[in-house]
């Protein structure tokens, strides 16, 4: 690395607010986009054949890989025909230094929890009643109504950030997460840390009409 | 010579042919008197001393000028949390944890020290290794008039200046905070 | 495994006995010589099959060596493709268990993992199916044994493998398994079904006993088994003369030339040098002696002709080993069988 | 399964699907399945993948897909002081990477990958120039076609990404599994070779200077079958060796 470029490394372990803040002065982010602009998404499906189905998608430098596995079991007794969808989020020491080995960390459980409310609230997905035999090679897809996606923002300093990065992250003051599906319904806001006031619009109603129009942008990745 | 292709580890380094055998620097090591490369890189050399540098970070050494800031104090020692080893940052989340001892603050009278007149909790203070200590953390001195505090807030949430090499001011409320300040470069 | 705190200096002067010419060794062993090895069997009167082994014992005071008890216990299982885990035929399950008091020094996770790589390799070894014995299966598709192998490490003083292994193919060696007979229901037309057998017995109705009472056709079908006769033990474990014997070679490091390797380590041995190659063989009577499984432990390298002339060393130390356990357990057959007979006969 | 508070957990039971058992029609000296006994399955290795980690590497052979990341050397928390450095490699199985459904916990299986790929390393990385600090190793087993392709691709992956953090190796690691067929060796056997064959081998060595790090060897094999399926494994490591080598030079090109 350049002297110069050591030297902004250094001063972005030791200060990383007042690093972004002189970013978000000259109103650009540290990794060159504007406050609005989102990373681009990169999605394949079935690639794990153990699993009954499966995603990576990578957002950024974000990678997640997604596994479906199907089980027989009893269903409850209020809701004869209604399965089970069983959402787990893991984040392992292997993505982040700041993840630790052993049971799942707070933010994970967290983020699996928001996870399930958005899936179980949305009960838009059948389970296959009535098919009893299973085939090795016919299955019939598990169908899917809506397709939900979630969009994040933060605040930092009175600035609206899209899509904020690993280092931007801790230094944010709010963070806001809209859920939208593919037809521009709310799915779920949620809105941690205090709103501020920008401009005209409140922060939030912003939030909500930029998820729907980067949800219709998506709308063509997502199968 | 710095040959131009790259090396992998275990890759045999052939021996610069004039002059005298070079000393080694990091990134190479002799196995059955042949040089073999032990990182992936371009072998350089300079002066004397043949290296594979890579520009990484890693854990402070002797003689290692660290930077970190102060997590605890206490009347015998000020504990470190050292984020850049040898000018090049630890990635965030990575700290070593070093420990100023009251007898390593500073070269004169060293029986009078009192580190709360050294250190506050917060300030950044570029040190020097002095040995690996023990098993929680190194040991570290800045007993050197370019070692010390390197930048702290005052009371007033300002950042301070160094006037002299034990006090630093605060730009808005004028008031003198006692600290071990590092020279300015 | 013991990793007790030896100072460089002490290594350093272990290293160079043992590759020193003639080798040198803190107890004045040759190289390959074991220390004395006291195995008894029959120790668990519980157990079906149990053995108590020492090696290193210093004889007179009795104390100090390296200790392993092993325990074979069986246990019915139902095979069924539900949720029971048995398997017709049978199956064996190892674990080791180290006592804190053998690894005062090792804090209660690293217990846990010495215990869990000790299990690793028994049972990855014992449980193959090359070495499955034949008669571990009760009714098939019903019932089977379960046969576990439960060995305890009561003190560590170096070559716990060698040990281990010792000790395992003794219990086995010793392991009973009841005669088992099987029990028909004839579907009668009374409520309740009896046993063809005569004598009472408290059988758990499970639901193929209850069956309509317009079925009128008498199905024999083994749904039970009984242990007909309390106090014979049983017949012996199939195939008990094929479980292996383990020798570990100690490699030091630093040895030009021809490698140098000595056998059962003590502590001290252990800590200068960590390389250490496993080697698990069994003799079967006709063929040519069987690789059971291999490892190479600790930090350091090997040519592969280096390993080749160690397997080539390794097999006559297991040989060898192999014949002294052998004879040792026929004595000791002997033994329990000479102090059976004198019980009945002063009674 | 245990009640785990920490995950969201189905009901108590379930049980896989259990489908009609077409195994594979194999027979003793029946020719292997869409390869030659000594082929193994094509190497796609890339280092670098996760940018947050000091070193990192993704490998996929076939239906064996790890990924691997190098993070350290970092202070080591609670140990004694030690001036060798330690290497520490933890292994995980993702729940959908086997046909049945592993539990997220720690099992068994994941410490015993994680002690064969430690005995793969630790001898090749130059530990002695970190006094203090461990290494930390994190493998995610993301599907699993074969415990011992697992080690064997574990092993090279953990290698590689070690090489792309930058930490002093003596060479790299490269490793190859054999399992004997009936009287044939066959190379980097698949989960359903693996049922079918009576022992298998994994080797793991250093191609540049030839030395050989961990033998791990488990099932029944004759000594000349061992010391068969040894040389074999050997030769083929350095052929993956040069796949390493390549893969590495053009991330570092770059």
């Amino acid at each position: 690395m350049a002297d110069s470029a050591l030297k902004a490394s250094i001063f972005q372990r030791l200060h990383p607010r007042a690093y972004l803040e002189r970013f978000v002065a000259e109103s650009v982010r540290p990794d060159g986009r504007p406050f609005d602009a989102w990373r681009d998404v990169s999605v394949n499906v079935g690639s794990i054949s153990t699993a009954n189905g499966s995603a990576l998608v990578r957002l950024g430098e974000t990678t997640i890989v997604c596994g479906v596995k199907a089980e027989i079991a009893e269903p409850e007794l209020d809701a004869p025909d209604q399965g089970f969808l069983v959402p787990n989020i893991d984040l392992p020491a292997l993505c982040s230094p700041k993840f630790k080995p052993g049971p799942p960390s707070d933010e994970a459980q967290v983020l699996s929890d928001r996870l399930n409310e958005v899936l179980s609230s949305y009960q838009h997905i059948t389970s296959e009643n009535g098919l009893t035999t299973c085939s090795r090679t016919a299955s019939s897809p598990l169908q899917m109504l809506k397709t939900p996606v979630s969009f994040s923002f933060g605040v930092f300093d009175a600035t609206l950030l899209a899509d904020p990065t690993a280092f931007e992250e801790p230094l944010l003051d709010t963070t806001i997460s809209v859920v939208v599906d593919e037809n521009g319904d709310l799915v779920s806001v949620v809105q941690l840390g205090p709103g501020v006031d920008t401009g005209a619009a409140d922060t939030l109603s912003t939030c909500i009409s930029s998820a729907k129009t980067r949800r219709v942008v998506l709308g063509g990745q997502i199968p | 010579m710095s040959s131009s292709s790259y090396c992998l580890p275990g890759q045999p380094i052939p021996l610069p042919r004039n002059g005298p055998v070079p000393q080694l620097g990091g990134g190479i090591y002799v196995r059955d008197s042949e040089l073999r490369a032990s990182l992936v890189g371009i072998p350089q050399q300079e002066g004397p001393v043949l290296s594979i540098s890579r520009v990484r970070p890693r854990p402070p050494a002797i003689n290692s000028v660290v930077l970190g800031s102060v997590t605890r104090l206490s009347p015998l020692q000020a504990t470190l949390s050292i984020s850049v080893v040898d000018g090049v940052p630890l990635p965030a989340g990575e700290e070593f944890t070093g420990v100023i001892r009251s007898q390593d603050v500073r070269a004169t009278e060293k029986d009078r020290v009192k580190i709360g007149d050294s250190f506050r909790g917060g300030d950044v203070v570029r040190g020097v290794v002095i040995s690996l200590g023990d098993a929680r953390s190194y040991f570290v001195t800045t007993a050197r008039n370019d070692l010390g505090v390197v930048f702290a807030v005052s009371e007033a949430g300002k950042t301070m200046v160094p006037v002299s090499w034990q006090s630093m001011r605060c730009p808005e409320t004028g008031r003198l905070e006692k600290r071990k300040c590092a020279k300015p470069e | 495994m013991t990793s007790i705190s030896t100072s460089k200096a002490e290594i350093s002067y272990i290293q160079s006995g043992l590759l020193s010419t003639p080798p040198l060794r803190a107890d004045g062993r040759g190289l390959h010589d074991f220390r004395t090895i006291s195995l008894e069997t029959g120790v668990a009167p519980l157990a079906n099959g149990s053995a108590h082994l020492n090696i290193g014992k210093n004889p007179h005071d009795g104390g100090g060596g390296t200790e392993v008890l092993a325990a074979a216990k069986l246990e019915v299982e139902n095979v069924d493709l539900g949720g029971g885990e048995g398997v017709d035929g049978g199956r064996i399950v190892c674990t080791v268990s180290c006592s804190p008091s053998a690894y005062p020094h090792l804090s209660a996770p690293a217990l846990d993992d010495l215990q869990h790589d000790m299990s690793t390799l028994l049972h990855q070894t014992l449980a193959h199916p090359s070495l499955h014995p034949p008669n571990l299966g009760i009714l098939t598709g019903k019932k089977s044994w379960l046969l576990n192998l439960d060995c305890v490490v009561l003190a560590d003083a170096g070559n716990t493998y060698d040990a281990l292994f010792m000790a395992a193919r003794a219990a086995l060696w010793d392991c009973k398994v009841p005669r088992t007979r099987a029990v028909e229901y004839k579907a009668a037309a009374a409520p309740g079904a009896q046993a063809v057998e005569s004598g009472e017995m408290d059988v758990d109705h499970d639901a193929e006993a209850q069956q309509s009472g317009f079925d009128t056709r008498s199905i024999a079908r083994a749904v039970d088994f009984e242990l007909p006769d309390y106090w014979d033990e049983g017949k012996v474990l199939g195939g008990r003369e094929r479980w292996p014997v383990c020798v570990t070679l100690n490699v030091p490091p630093g040895s030009k030339g021809p490698l140098v390797h000595y056998l059962d380590a003590i502590p001290q041995e252990e800590a200068a040098t960590p390389l250490r190659l496993l080697l698990v063989f069994s003799f079967p009577p006709a063929s040519s002696p069987n690789l059971q499984a291999m490892r190479v432990l600790g930090s350091g390298e090997l040519e592969s002709d280096q390993i080749r002339d160690f397997v080539a060393n390794g097999e006559k130390h297991a040989h060898k080993i192999w014949d002294a356990l052998n004879g040792k357990l026929k004595e000791e057959d002997h033994r329990r069988g000479q102090k059976a007979r004198d019980r009945f006969a002063r009674r | 399964m245990a009640l785990d508070r920490r995950r969201i957990n189905g009901p108590e039971e379930s049980f896989p699907p259990i489908f009609d058992s077409d195994a594979l029609q194999w027979k003793v000296g029946d020719a292997r399945k869409d390869r030659s006994p000594a082929d193994i399955r094509p190497i796609f290795l890339q280092p670098g993948l996760i940018s947050q980690a000091n070193g990192s590497a993704y490998i996929e052979t076939a239906k064996t897909k790890i990924a691997c990341a190098v993070y350290g050397p970092r202070q080591s928390k609670n140990t004694a002081y030690s001036e060798m450095g330690r290497l520490n490699v933890e292994v995980k199985f993702t729940p959908f990477s086997c046909i049945r459904r592993r539990a997220p916990m720690r099992d068994a299986e994941d410490r015993s990958i994680a002690v064969a790929i430690h005995q793969a390393l630790v001898s090749s990385v130059r530990l002695e120039l970190l006094p203090k600090s461990t290494i930390d190793i994190f493998v995610t087993i993301i599907e699993s076609d074969g415990l011992d392709g697992c080690v064997a691709s574990g092993s090279v992956a953990a290698s590689t990404a070690l090489a792309d953090a930058g930490i002093e190796l003596l060479g790299l690691v490269t490793s190859c599994a054999a399992s004997v067929v009936g009287k044939e060796i066959w190379l980097d056997p698949t989960e359903e070779e693996g049922r079918l064959s009576k022992g298998t081998l994994v080797l793991s060595c250093m191609p540049a200077l030839k030395k050989v790090t961990s033998v791990w060897q488990t099932g029944e094999m004759k000594v000349a079958e061992a010391l068969g399926c040894m040389d074999a494994c050997q030769e083929k490591c350095t052929e993956i060796h040069s796949v390493v080598a390549q893969a590495l030079l053009e991330s570092a090109k770059i």
